[in-house]
Parts: C-alpha cells; sequence; structure tokens
C-alpha cells in the first residue's frame, strides 16, 4: 500500500527530535546549534531568511556553527546572499547547492565561490520566480525565519520588515516542512498576529535584534547638479508626458533627486496629483517631503526602512499599516503590485548595450538583481489600460490592427554616461557575456532585456526608444544620449539629428530645462536633517546618516 | 598629472566684459575652472591639468563641443581637474562662461 | 641628552624643577636671574589637565611681573587622542596654553622652547611652536606625523614615502626637516654647558617671526615667506 | 531658501557674507599661486590653494578676512594655504582693519606638506595674539563640512570669539583619528551621533567653547559676525586668569561625565537627549535659561 504520508511522518520525527532541545516551542539562544543539528537531514532544502533588507542572523550563525559530520550537503534557497555567514556554510560543506536572488554586498565572494566550484548554482532569480518556485519545485524542508517578537504560542510578529516571511512560512509549513523563527522578544502578547502559531514550529529568543540594512536611505547632501538635471527632464519629459500616477523607483541617487524634486519643481509645474500619486516602494526616507506636500496618495511597500518606523505609523492614510498601527511590508505582493499595477519602473544600471540591455553585473561580481527585472519588464499578463500604458503602446507601434494593440509599460533606465571612477555606462557588449562563459551559466545575467526598455535618460537627454523602428534608429538614439563615452562619440551625428527632430532623441533645451539651472537648492531636503524636519521629527535616522 | 592645452579660433568674442570669473572646487569628481578675458577676440585656448591619466581624447571632445556651443573668444581657460567626469567638466564650462557674459 | 642631563648642564648651582604626570614645572638660576621652566619630559602626550597645568605656571610668572624668561622643554607624545578630551575641549586648553606663552613673550618674558625628544601635532603647537624662539638638542625627533601613518592616509606606498622624504623636507618627519622649514631656529651643542647657549638667544630674541624667512633661506619651505609678503604687499596697495 | 553655509563654497560664503561687490581678493587664482609639492603626490592643485584671503566691507565696518576651502584637500594647512592667511593677519596689523574674520573649514596639516602646515598655524597664532594685543578683534566662523580639526582647532581657540553652526565640529584629533589609535571602543566614528555631540557646534557653545551657535545659512553667520566683532575680550594677563579658571572649573564640573548628555543634564538641561533636534531658535532659547553658559574669557 501506497504511503501517502512519508513527508509528514518525517516532518514529525523532526519536530519530535527538535522538542528535546526547547521547552514547548521555545528554544534558548544557547541551544540554537542542537536545534538545528536534531531537525536538519543532510541535503535538506533550507530557506535562511534573509533579503536585501531583514536578516535571520541568530539562525545563520547557528547553522554556521553546526557540525559538518551531521549537517551537510544542504540545498540553500533564499532571496538574499548578505551575510558573510552565507557563504561560509558553503566553505565548511554545510550546504553545497544554492538557489537565490541577490547577493549585494556578497557578489565578488559569490563569483569567486562559483568560479572556484564551492557552490552550486541553481539559477540567480528574481524575487518573485524564486518565491514561485518554493511553491513549484523549490519548496524548503525547513525554514528559518526572523520576527521582532512571538509569543509562547509562536504566534509571530513580524514588525514592520515583514518582507519575505508569510511566503516562505506559507511554503513550507504547508508542505510538510519545519518552520524555525528567531524573534527579538518572547511576549505574553504579540502586537498582532503576521503569522498565526501553528504554522511556527519553534521559537528561538535571539541574542540580539535581527540585522536590518538601511538599503534605501539615500543622503540628500550626496544628490548632484547632474543627478537634479537628470530628475528634472525624467519629471517633465516622462512623468508629465505620460501623466505617470502608478510607478516604482529604484534605490539610486538619480530617483532619490526625483522625489526630492516633487514638491519644488514638479509642484511649480502644476504636476501635484497628476503624477507619481500612487507607489510600490520601500518607505524611501527621501520620499518625506512629497508626502507631506501632498503630492502622494499610497505607498504598498516591499519591507520597511530602518528609521522610518514612527513616521509610518503616524500616516497610516498612506502606508498599509496593522491594527498595531505599525507597517505591514509583503515582498511577494509588493513585488506583484510592482509587475502588475504600475506604469512605470525607473531605475538605475552600471552598464548598456547599444541595444538597450542592461546589466548590473560586472566580470568580477555577481550580485543578483532582486526585484528589478520583475519591476522592470513590460508584463505581458496584464489586461487592465490606463492612459499611460495606452500612450506607450501607441507610441510602440507594430503592425496589424490598432485595436489589437495592447499598452506599454514604461521602463526607464536613469543612468549617468560615466560612474564612479570614470566607468563608461554604455558599452558595446555588456560584461555579464563575459562573466557567463567564464563561469559557466546557461543563461547570461541581463537585468533588463533591450525589448523591455523603453526610454534612457542620461545628462545629455532622453533616448526614447517606443520610437525607434529599427535596430539602427535604436542603436543612434542611445549612442545619442550616451555623451562622451566610446559609444557615444561613435554617434552619427546627422542621424541623431533627424532622430531629434523626431522627438526621438530629445535634450534639454528642447525640454525647456536649462542645464545651470540644475542647482541644489532646487532639492526639497539637502540633508538628512531636512528629511527630519520634513517629517516633523518623526524620522529617526540611523547614526552614520546624522551629522548633528 | 597629465596636462593639455587645445587651441581654438572662435567666429566671435564672448560677450560681457568681465575680467576674469573662477568657478567650481578642486574635489573628487569635481573641478575648477578660470576664465580669463586676455586673448585676442577670436581665439580661445583651454589648459587642463588632471590627475587621471589616459583620457585625452574626451578631454579634447568636451573642450571642442564647448567652443563650437558657446563661442568664446578672447578668453583663456584654465582648469585644475580632480577627476570630473565629461558632463560635470561641461557643466562647469558652461557656468563660467554665464559668469564671464555677467549673467546670474 | 636626558632631562635630568639637561637640567644639570642648564643649572649647576641647583634648581626647584620638578616632573609630576609627565609634566615639568619650576625654576632656576641662570645668568644671574630666575629662569621658569615648564614643558612635557618621557613621550607624555598633553591633554587637558596637563595643559591647564603648563598654562597655570606660565600665568603665574607673568602675574609675578618682572621679566624673567620662560623656558619650554619637550619631550611630549602628540596631543591625548581621547574622547573625554576632546569632550571637555582639548583644543581651548591647548589653545589657552600657547595664548598664555604668547602673552608672556608679548609682556616681556622671552619664550624659548628646546625640543629634546620627541613631540608631535597639537602638543607641539601648544608648547614648543608657541615660543619666541625654538631651538633643539640632536637626536630630538618633532613630527607631524611618522611616515607609516602618512602611508596609510595617503594611500602612498610606505618606500616611495621614504624616497622622497630625503629628497622633500616639507612633508617628512624629523629634527633636520624642521630645522628646514624654519621652525626651529638651531640645533644646540650638547657638550657645551646649555646655559650660556640659551643665555645667548635670549639676548639675541629674534625681532618678528621671521621662521618662514628661514625656511626660505634654508629650502625647506621655499615659497612661504615670499606669499606672505604678497599679500600683505597687495593689502598695502 | 537662503544659502546654506556648510553647501557654499568658501568664495559663496565671503560673497553672501560680505556687503554686496565689497570684497578684493589678495592674490587671487588669476595669479596661480598653487602649492609647489602636490605635483610630487600625482595630486591636482587649485589656484587659491584652497583659501580666499582679503578685504571687504561688513555692514560698512572694514574687514579682512580668509576662508578656507573644505572640498579641496579637506580645506587643510599647506605652505601657500598657510602663507596667505599668515600674510592677511601681519597686513591686518599695520592696516588696522576693524575686524579680521577667519571662516574655518578645515581637517588640519596638510600630510604632504606637513612641516610648513604646522608651522604655518603656529605663525598663525601667534599673529592673531599680535593682532588681538593691538585691540583688532579676530572672529572665527565655523560651519564648513570639514569643520575645524586638529590645529584648526588650537587656531580657533585662539579666535577673540567664536560663532559655530550645526554642521561645524571643533577638536584637535578627529573621530577617525581617535579610532584608528585607540580603538572603536574609545571612539566609534562611525557613530555620528556621537561625533556631532562630542564635538558639534551645539556642545561647544553650551559648555563655552564657543560665544554664538547660528543657523546653518550665510545670513545667521553675518549676523553672528556682526554681533561678535563688537564684543571681544581684550588680550592680556585678566582674560587668560579668567580663562584658566572657566577651563579648570569645567573639568571640575564635568570631567567624570562620560558623554555629552551627562555634561548636558549637569547643566540643568531636562531632556539632554533632545538637544541635538533642537532648532537653532529653541536652542538659544535652552541656553538662555540655563545658568553658566556666558563664556566671556577667551
Amino acid at each position: 500500500m501506497t504511503d501517502w504520508r512519508k513527508q509528514r511522518t518525517a516532518r514529525d520525527e523532526r519536530i519530535a527530535a527538535g522538542r528535546a532541545h526547547a521547552s514547548g516551542k521555545v528554544v534558548r539562544h544557547e541551544a540554537v546549534v542542537e536545534l538545528l543539528e536534531a531537525v536538519l537531514r543532510p541535503g535538506d532544502r533550507v530557506c535562511l531568511e534573509g533579503d536585501n533588507q531583514k536578516q535571520a542572523d541568530c539562525l545563520a550563525r547557528g547553522l554556521g556553527a553546526c557540525d559538518p559530520g551531521k549537517v551537510h550537503d544542504l540545498h540553500m534557497v533564499q532571496s538574499g546572499i548578505v551575510l558573510p555567514e552565507h557563504l561560509d556554510v558553503f566553505e565548511t560543506g554545510i550546504a553545497r547547492r544554492l538557489d537565490y536572488s541577490y547577493s549585494g554586498p556578497q557578489g565578488a565572494r559569490i563569483a569567486k565561490m562559483l568560479y572556484g566550484g564551492q557552490i552550486e548554482l541553481g539559477a540567480v532569480h528574481t524575487y518573485l520566480e524564486l518565491f514561485a518556485r518554493y511553491f513549484i519545485d523549490l519548496t524548503p524542508n525547513v525554514a528559518l525565519i526572523a520576527g521582532v517578537s512571538a509569543d509562547r504560542a509562536g504566534n509571530l510578529y513580524t514588525g514592520p520588515n515583514t518582507e519575505d516571511t508569510p511566503t516562505v512560512v506559507e511554503a513550507t509549513a504547508f508542505k510538510n516542512g519545519v518552520v524555525i523563527a528567531q524573534v527579538n522578544q518572547i511576549v505574553d502578547t504579540v502586537p498582532r498576529v503576521d503569522i498565526p502559531g501553528d504554522r511556527i514550529d519553534f521559537v528561538v529568543e535571539a541574542d540580539k535584534p535581527f540585522y536590518v540594512e538601511p538599503l534605501f536611505t539615500r543622503d540628500p547632501a550626496a544628490v548632484t547638479e547632474t543627478q537634479i538635471l537628470m530628475a528634472m527632464m525624467a519629471i517633465k519629459g516622462i512623468y508629465a508626458e505620460y501623466g505617470i500616477r502608478r510607478l516604482n523607483h529604484g534605490i539610486g541617487f538619480g530617483t532619490a533627486a526625483i522625489e526630492l524634486l516633487l514638491p519644488t519643481f514638479a509642484e511649480k509645474l502644476g504636476l501635484k496629483g497628476k503624477i507619481a500619486t500612487n507607489w510600490a516602494l520601500n518607505p524611501h526616507p527621501t520620499l518625506i517631503p512629497a508626502i507631506e506636500s501632498g503630492f502622494v496618495e499610497q505607498v504598498h511597500c516591499f519591507g520597511s526602512e530602518v528609521g522610518m518606523d514612527r513616521y509610518i505609523a503616524a500616516r497610516p492614510d498612506i502606508f498599509f499599516t496593522g491594527a498595531d498601527g505599525s507597517l505591514r511590508s509583503n515582498r511577494a505582493f509588493c513585488q506583484t503590485a510592482g509587475l502588475y499595477a504600475c506604469d512605470l519602473f525607473i531605475g538605475s544600471t552600471l552598464q548598456i548595450d547599444l541595444q538597450g540591455h542592461s546589466s548590473t553585473v560586472t566580470t568580477n561580481r555577481v550580485a543578483g538583481f532582486g526585484g528589478a527585472p520583475n519591476m522592470g519588464s513590460d508584463p505581458h499578463g496584464r489586461r487592465h489600460p490606463s492612459d499611460t500604458w495606452m500612450k506607450a503602446g501607441r507610441e510602440a507601434g507594430g503592425t496589424g490592427d490598432p485595436a489589437l494593440r495592447r499598452g506599454r509599460k514604461l521602463v526607464v533606465q536613469l543612468v549617468e554616461t560615466f560612474g564612479d571612477g570614470l566607468v563608461p555606462a554604455f558599452v558595446e557588449h555588456l560584461d555579464a557575456l563575459e562573466l557567463a562563459k567564464k563561469i559557466g551559466l546557461e543563461l547570461a545575467p541581463v537585468m533588463v532585456y533591450a525589448d523591455d526598455v523603453t526610454h534612457i535618460v542620461t545628462e545629455e537627454g532622453i533616448a526614447n526608444l517606443l520610437l525607434c523602428r529599427d535596430a539602427d534608429e535604436r542603436e543612434q538614439a542611445i549612442r545619442g544620449v550616451a555623451g562622451y563615452t566610446e559609444v557615444g562619440r561613435g554617434r552619427d551625428r546627422a542621424k541623431v539629428e533627424a532622430l531629434r527632430a523626431r522627438g526621438i532623441v530629445r535634450r534639454p533645451e528642447d525640454l525647456g530645462i536649462e542645464p545651470l539651472d540644475a542647482d541644489r537648492s532646487l532639492l526639497a531636503a539637502r540633508s538628512i536633517k531636512d528629511l527630519v524636519h520634513w517629517s516633523g521629527g518623526l524620522y529617526e535616522p540611523p547614526a552614520r546618516f546624522r551629522n548633528w | 598629472m597629465e596636462s593639455f592645452t587645445f587651441r581654438h579660433t572662435t567666429q566671435k568674442p564672448l560677450a560681457g566684459t568681465k575680467a576674469q570669473a573662477i568657478t567650481g572646487v578642486v574635489a573628487s569628481g569635481n573641478l575648477e575652472v578660470l576664465l580669463e578675458r586676455v586673448l585676442p577676440a577670436d581665439q580661445c585656448t583651454i589648459e587642463i591639468a588632471t590627475p587621471v591619466v589616459g583620457y585625452g581624447d574626451v578631454w579634447e571632445a568636451v573642450a571642442a563641443d564647448f567652443v563650437a556651443r558657446t563661442q568664446p573668444g578672447g578668453l583663456r581657460i584654465a582648469i585644475n581637474d580632480g577627476g570630473a567626469r565629461p558632463d560635470t567638466v561641461s557643466l562647469r564650462l558652461a557656468q563660467g562662461a554665464r559668469l564671464m557674459e555677467g549673467g546670474r | 641628552m636626558t632631562l635630568a642631563e639637561i637640567l644639570a648642564s642648564l643649572f649647576p648651582e641647583g634648581h626647584s624643577v620638578n616632573v609630576a604626570d609627565g609634566l615639568i614645572t619650576g625654576h632656576g638660576p641662570l645668568d644671574g636671574r630666575d629662569l621658569s621652566v615648564v614643558g612635557v619630559d618621557g613621550d607624555t602626550p598633553l591633554g587637558i589637565e596637563g595643559a591647564l597645568t603648563l598654562s597655570a605656571a606660565v600665568l603665574a610668572t607673568v602675574r609675578a611681573g618682572g621679566a624673567a624668561p620662560i623656558l619650554v622643554l619637550v619631550d611630549s607624545d602628540s596631543q591625548r587622542m581621547s574622547r573625554r578630551d576632546e569632550l571637555l575641549g582639548l583644543n581651548e586648553c591647548l589653545a589657552h596654553l600657547a595664548k598664555a606663552l604668547l602673552l608672556a613673550d608679548a609682556q616681556g618674558h622671552p619664550t624659548i622652547g628646546l625640543i629634546y625628544g620627541h613631540s608631535a601635532a597639537g602638543a607641539f603647537i601648544a608648547t614648543a611652536l608657541a615660543t619666541r624662539v625654538l631651538v633643539a638638542l640632536p637626536g630630538a625627533n618633532p613630527s607631524v606625523m611618522d611616515l607609516p601613518s602618512v602611508a596609510r592616509v595617503t594611500k602612498l606606498p610606505l618606500e616611495k614615502l621614504e624616497t622622497m622624504a630625503k629628497s622633500t623636507p616639507v612633508f617628512a618627519p624629523g629634527l633636520d626637516n624642521m630645522v628646514q622649514a624654519g621652525a626651529v631656529q638651531a640645533v644646540l651643542d650638547p657638550v657645551q654647558p646649555l646655559g650660556p647657549q640659551i643665555a645667548a638667544l635670549i639676548t639675541d630674541l629674534p625681532r618678528q617671526d621671521d621662521r618662514d624667512a628661514l625656511g626660505k633661506a634654508r629650502g625647506g619651505r621655499p615659497v612661504a615667506h615670499d606669499i606672505a609678503a604678497r599679500v600683505v604687499e597687495a593689502a598695502r596697495a | 531658501m537662503s544659502l546654506s553655509w556648510y553647501e557654499a563654497s568658501a568664495r559663496q560664503r565671503v560673497a553672501a557674507l560680505l556687503d554686496a561687490g565689497s570684497f578684493e581678493e589678495f592674490v587671487g587664482p588669476e595669479q596661480r599661486a598653487m602649492s609647489p609639492h602636490l605635483p610630487l603626490f600625482d595630486l591636482p592643485r587649485a589656484f587659491d590653494d584652497g583659501i580666499v584671503v582679503g578685504r571687504g566691507r561688513l555692514d560698512g565696518r572694514a574687514v579682512y578676512l580668509a576662508a578656507q576651502e573644505g572640498r579641496f584637500m579637506g580645506g587643510a594647512f599647506g605652505e601657500v594655504h598657510g602663507a596667505k592667511l599668515v600674510g592677511l593677519l601681519r597686513a591686518a596689523l599695520t592696516e588696522t582693519p576693524d575686524a579680521v574674520l577667519i571662516l574655518f573649514d578645515t581637517g588640519g596639516v596638510r600630510l604632504q606638506e606637513a612641516n610648513a602646515g604646522e608651522t604655518a598655524i603656529a605663525e598663525t597664532m601667534r599673529a592673531i595674539a599680535d593682532l588681538r594685543r593691538a585691540g583688532i578683534p579676530v572672529v572665527g566662523l565655523v560651519g564648513g563640512r570639514a569643520g575645524c580639526f586638529g590645529g584648526g582647532g588650537l587656531i580657533a581657540g585662539t579666535c577673540s570669539r567664536l560663532a559655530v553652526s550645526e554642521g561645524g565640529r571643533i577638536s584637535v584629533s578627529g573621530p577617525e583619528v581617535i579610532e584608528t589609535n585607540k580603538g572603536a571602543e574609545e571612539f566609534d566614528s562611525k557613530d555620528r551621533a556621537l561625533v556631532w555631540r562630542t564635538m558639534g557646534g551645539k556642545h561647544r557653545r553650551l559648555t563655552g567653547g564657543a560665544d554664538v551657535f547660528c543657523d546653518d545659512t550665510v545670513a545667521a553667520f553675518r549676523a553672528a559676525a556682526l554681533d561678535l566683532v563688537g564684543r571681544a575680550p581684550a588680550f592680556d594677563l585678566a582674560t587668560l586668569e579668567a580663562e584658566q579658571a572657566r577651563l579648570e572649573a569645567r573639568i571640575a564640573r564635568f570631567g567624570d561625565c562620560r558623554d555629552a548628555t551627562a555634561i548636558w543634564a549637569r547643566l540643568g538641561v531636562n531632556d539632554p537627549a533632545g538637544v541635538p533636534a533642537l532648532s537653532a531658535a529653541d536652542f538659544d532659547g535652552l541656553v538662555a535659561g540655563l545658568e553658566g553658559t556666558t563664556h566671556d574669557a577667551r
């Protein structure tokens, strides 16, 4: 007779083994290693929660301290490779195989370990893809997650940084997996129940609060005149022209400049209420002036941001908050929102090629792209119209019956022609291709493919790729905004001028913008302290961003 | 350090009578531009001192575009570069020319 | 020379100079008059309390009137690097010590600095460099920062800096370079009694701050004197 | 928006601080008095070596002034930089303007020209003492991005009067220097709130290290300068003995405090943790309500 409950039985055995180190569900942090050694089996698929923000760091240290004789050959399936411990386990043999999304600070080390064969790589996903695969073919056997507090029954309060947790728990707990949560504190009653206790098997009271990276804090003091000029062009040449109301921003200084120009430059253009009202966005501190000025109607968040909690709690009309008053974020839902319900994504990149493919991968770093490829793509499953979407669709043109033409999502690359150290952003060939060859990747790590990108904004101007009708026009439009890079200097000047006459390439003067007006006095806030003032003292920036 | 001097002939002198102006600061990614109205009205020289070696052709292109666009006849322009990107150089040159024209 | 050797050479008839916690204070007879002595010994870092101890001694000499010279003996570390010192205003305390010496000088107490060991940075400025004339004994080692630290800050290889130091006195640590910069007027002869050498300095004090002129003449500060002069000239035009 | 002192360049500060159009520069950039030493280090030079010196009018008063550019080499004292300041002060002694203003923005000595920079600082301090003896006030203004560190902190302590803004920091050893030499336990330079409450403008004003705390605008610094040139203390024994007593009293009263907030609490501040967030006006109100925060002796 077929045993239909093998997984369930195995799960029960794991939990029984773990209970030996627990009091009910509660485990002391000193017992983490024993707990993990009792619960984990060689070859397990394990999700060690960590994304670009919050980290289950106490459990990560515990996993790293396990005996590789007992715990080995794990298959890590997690969105973020961020802490050194995330890679240490591959050096000791505790883990062998990896599927992930983002590895910002560890990008160089990952590349080295991939090259050295210490990591067997499955794939580098987008967040949504990896979450999707949790439910199809990468379902975790054990999930190690992080929350702010839990009660003894396991009811979990994630706090404002809910992020990946509901998705990870959903996939693990309902498919015979074991869920272990680290919390900062065990309490009698949690402020709100983000994850019901019957999905949590063990709760570890961590030795210190879980780490959160202030990844989305951009100091206005560092915004340059060039970035302000580009932001002015984006607002006037794209936001205003397409009437962008629903959008997502990347995390660079260029988009921070846009946020800081909304209450000043955009307001003067009479754009309040007409652009940038509905957002899929982390709570960027640089959005505070726009919110306070009444530009913003609502914001749904992937995660939270260090120091923003009190401000968010005081603005429930803008943010999604729970009955306890604090932010409820959710990475999977917000990624979905960014993909299907936003008309524009604007972000930065390190390299763009002659057709408009872009990547943040360089020859010695495999950073992963997190959510950018989803945000920065035109979802073919979209079926609801908006003026913005339809206008872009019309510009893209195409053959066949116009009544059957769908709209287009605007995907804008906001990029300075030269990056740090005078490295050109425009290249003939992406380094990503070189890297893929070097470490044997089947699919080159491209962030946004050329057929998804609609506009490129540089300090030299805007290239509208929707209006290009062939590959040559496209190449010259890109060269036409590539400044003094080799790609830019290699332009056919006559062709670029012809594109300019058709509005495909537009210079600041074509938009009625004087580059010498691009001044820091246009910024609604010029320092972190200005942001604190805008927030009425509610924003509490991390110490490293203070200068008072 | 590397240095260049580019000499250009212009079709007209730069407007204004201001004898001298300076803009920008020598800092990482920035530069200072000193402009002096000391040359014949159809001449312009641009002298550059930069710590970033190997970008002579870019400087030449930036200088030529600036001269073509602005027609800064009569100016001796000297640049101390702190590793600025070409767009920053163009911006500072334009700011300097505006100062010499007596603009804002 | 050690402090004891210096004091013995200066004051063959005896003295009342004491050292406590690395701080030197006291008096001795020189050339028939009283010489007030303050300073730092034993490579001691100069903090807020030390600076105020020395400034109190200097101000006492000023308050007493007369024209007793003040000798500032220095073998110090740099300023004391600590959170507490900065919290309580180390910059004010060191500046106060320097001001006390400058006031004493202005009120007729010749001030002579004598560096016989190490000194650096803020401690050097507040003591030896705040005197009318600064001299040294062979073996003294004044510096702003040692070469390994300079290498760290400037991100230049140490070997390159060492080579450059040989030909470029303007940045390299050491007595010779401070002499060439004009900061140290002369190096005394340790074999001869120090008393007469100091007495000679007192009778022949520079009337004004001539350190930049010395730096130009000696090549350690090739342009400072002329630049300062050009500014003065422009102001008078 | 009024011009931010912190954001402005040295030249912008000078132009906006003085009466419009009154500034006359000495040894200006066209004279190309540049560092002879930086090329040896493959470093770029500045036409003014990072300092602007000259004369102008402050509400009609004749003033000499020097302004450091904190973004060029951290505003540090090199040979030319220092010599321009020394020359300005020497000129002031004979030309007797109504006051001298020093717009500090410096990390201290420029290491590539360390001996020249260090000696120039000593020359500057002597020249300031001479000016003060001659009855010419020397007023320091501190609010630039480089702060006022190293020898700059000692020069500031030599001035007749000091105005400082939130952005300004005054100390001898910088946070990184203390951390490098003594460890992060002694001073965590990345804890910027700690940096500011230990060395920042408000702490200096509360404990007597500065006379005026002002907003980060050129207009506020102009008002502060006007106020301070009119009430400079004499440079004499009485002043220095009073300063000696003031500094000794400070150490006796606060010497056991580990943190600035403990000092502020002892000064009678009800909510020390709230001090950094106070606006300049609220902070002035706080200072006015406290005893023992007027420090004439300098």
